[in-house]
């Protein structure tokens, strides 16, 4: 029954050529034990579902450098230098889509919804080759829903059975990537017994949520710094 | 250097905010407006998740799992919320931000807007950007008017790629305002001690103007 | 700024005609308090989007007893026979959507999304003259997005600001019916200072509430009973 | 009446359903099924916002505002968790409920099944019941093996108007469990002292079975 994982188990739950879904904005709410546990694997051709892709050598970034990626979709990749040489360069293909489109497309893939029509991006580039549709007089896009493999999200709490709150804005994508994937690897800074998170503040219920690696890694002068 | 063309066009930006008004600031000029609200309070949001952002925290207090869009430390406000992506974005697609102020790297004489790629170089960031010239209540253009080489920022049409249809509704530099409607723009006012021949000039849009070269 | 408003105060922002969003589930979280005051005027022709439309003569029920309204769109009307007869007397119209569906429409209303692909009712009645499409392989209907003129909703407390958080279960559809109506007012059972709820706690935020009303009823031995 | 034939079918399904599962119990039979679980520890679901759900409370105890989805009031166990209605149909229609147990008007021999609305009356209510069929990861059927007035439920084709398109994969009686595999209905297990002669008498669908008539 238990969900507790230690960070050098939970990569067996992967494969190569997997899609994961990655939550975090920037460093923030990124599961950086996880990322860590994957670089030192043998996993590769991994697609990537993540807002950004970190930066050079952090978070993400790490990936990219270790070779494991060949595909990321996310919303804004210019802050790894890294990601742009990579797509420049032909190693890394890359799906742009808005940040509030890829954020609704992964809560549609874990809600049962095949896709959406949203407003945002109509009339653009990142418009091109997507259906569209007046709905009362306006104008929409058709943008599919995402699943995913893996999820690998970062939270705050956890409590044995896997019900999840975060720190602040460190919530940003991780509830909707816990709800997409096939099986989701939660990273979590501290872990309380069952009935210490209220009814009323848990952010993801533990039906989302399958193992739960503690994080090595603790806050320090504005910094991530790992503490093992 | 151009800060103080900056700061000028924020604290002008100000002008035009209303007490209490939920808005997001864009990265660049916009994050300047913080600092010149005076007496003026407003209920700032944080695509990432927080409504009620408050500013910087002295370095002891830093949690880098509270941070703005910009990726800079913050704090809240009383009153703050704090939410996932996915329901931030339905705020700000829903038409529930009272305004966004975005930089530009250009906008045409109809208020469409350009501000997140440019053409010929690798585009591979988009963030919010798209999202909130889509959903929001009004927007508000702050930049300076002419691009580092020179270049008029606002034009007869995009050269570069479009963050959508949704047009602007105002747009502030260090000479001038103009406002959009009807997909015709007009000056407002002069901020710098420019003529309308001179302003004409140096603008790449055409807009139109009263007998005073103001106030309409 | 105040948003607290007398419950004499609160129908001069609804007009004959208007599509009110009406949160709860049976009794649970529903908005008694402005329902009676809803009653108590002159307004006609209402639409009502509500999963029920209460039980007879009891919460939205009053309501339809009253002659105010000429359709509702919801889930189940079964529990008030005044809303059976009244359909098969042809006064009033209705529109049943899957419980799911109706949440989502509205949640995609408040959310600048014009419709979504969804798998519930694929191939049934309530599928009738809904476009389907086939998406990766699977079958889904489009659902159009619900705003409404008006929503009212019913939550536990509320700060000064309108931040909102519900009790238990009479959360429900509030917290959607919050975002989709051009007007949102909130009848609460408590208002606390603002600064008392806590920001990870708040489920409502206050940029969603134009309007409080305190409610005139507590409960009492397992039914809701007017306080004054 | 035919309560021990109700709490027989509850009773058998509790064999079915695994420790820990998420499980949606539906109205009528599936309720009773809380009271005899034994050892067995489930997480029920309420699709009006609660995972977890526990028993009735006292009298004293009663919230009006804890209910389940029956309207009726409940308690919550240690983990449970709150959420609104959009975000307790994303978790049903997501699939990630393992189980709903479903009561029928009818289910047909391929698994389709009826549990809504009876033709010629008013059609006024649909609840919860189609998406909890369109997304729960298995759907087992409880339902008495005749209706009131003696017709089957299990039928050929239903005559009632589908839930949807999406087959259920169990369905037990007080006279027999029946699977469903690529559209055949086939025997699992007898449960009265029928024989399987008789039960192809009173049962309308066509089922296959083996030679001892069970234990596919």
């Amino acid at each position: 029954m238990g969900k507790l994982l230690k960070q050098s188990e939970f990569v067996k739950f992967i494969k190569d050529g997997d899609k994961l879904l990655v939550g975090g904005f920037g460093m923030s709410g990124t599961p950086l034990t996880l990322i860590d546990g994957i670089a030192a694997s043998s996993l590769k051709n991994l697609t990537i579902v993540s807002n950004n892709l970190g930066e050079p050598g952090k978070g993400l970034g790490i990936l990219l450098q270790e070779n494991k990626l060949i595909k990321a979709i996310g919303s804004y990749f210019t802050t790894n230098r890294d990601a742009v040489q990579a797509w420049v360069d032909g190693e890394l293909e890359i799906e742009l889509i808005p940040q509030g489109t890829l954020a609704e497309a992964v809560r549609c893939g874990g809600a049962g919804i095949g896709g959406f029509y949203t407003k945002t991006a109509v009339g653009t580039k990142l418009a091109e080759g997507k259906e569209e549709k007046v709905i009362d007089g306006e104008r929409f896009i058709l943008e599919k829903a995402i699943k995913g493999d893996v999820s690998l999200i970062k939270a705050h709490i956890a409590d044995h059975l896997g019900n999840l709150v975060y720190d602040h804005t460190g919530r940003n994508f991780n509830p909707v990537m816990a709800t997409a994937g096939t099986i989701v690897i939660a990273e979590v800074d501290e872990i309380v017994e069952n009935g210490v998170l209220l009814p009323s503040e848990i952010v993801t219920p533990h039906v989302y949520v399958d193992y739960i690696v503690k994080s090595n890694y603790v806050k320090k002068a504005g910094v991530f710094v790992e503490s093992v | 250097m151009n800060q103080f063309e900056r700061i000028k066009i924020a604290k002008r930006i100000v002008q035009e905010l209303k007490q209490g008004q939920f808005v997001n600031l864009g990265v660049g000029i916009p994050t300047l407006i913080p600092d010149y609200l005076g007496e003026k309070k407003l209920v700032l949001q944080s695509e990432n998740g927080l409504l009620g952002m408050g500013p910087t925290p002295p370095a002891a207090e830093v949690n880098m799992d509270l941070i703005s869009a910009s990726k800079a430390p913050i704090t809240m406000e009383i009153g703050a919320s704090l939410f996932d992506s996915s329901n931030s974005f339905a705020m700000i697609r829903g038409g529930h931000i009272d305004v966004a102020v975005l930089g530009v790297l250009q906008v045409d004489q109809t208020g469409e807007l350009a501000n997140w790629a440019v053409p010929g170089q690798t585009i591979l960031g988009v963030g919010g950007a798209m999202d909130l010239v889509a959903g929001a209540k009004e927007i508000i253009v702050a930049t300076l008017h002419s691009s580092k080489n020179g270049d008029p920022k606002l034009v007869k049409e995009l050269t570069f790629p479009s963050s959508g249809i949704r047009k602007a509704d105002l747009v502030v530099t260090e000479h001038a305002v103009f406002k959009f409607e009807e997909g015709t723009m007009k000056l407002v006012e002069i901020l710098s001690d420019i003529s309308v021949e001179e302003l004409k000039e140096i603008t790449g849009a055409e807009f139109e103007y009263n007998s005073e070269g103001t106030d309409f």
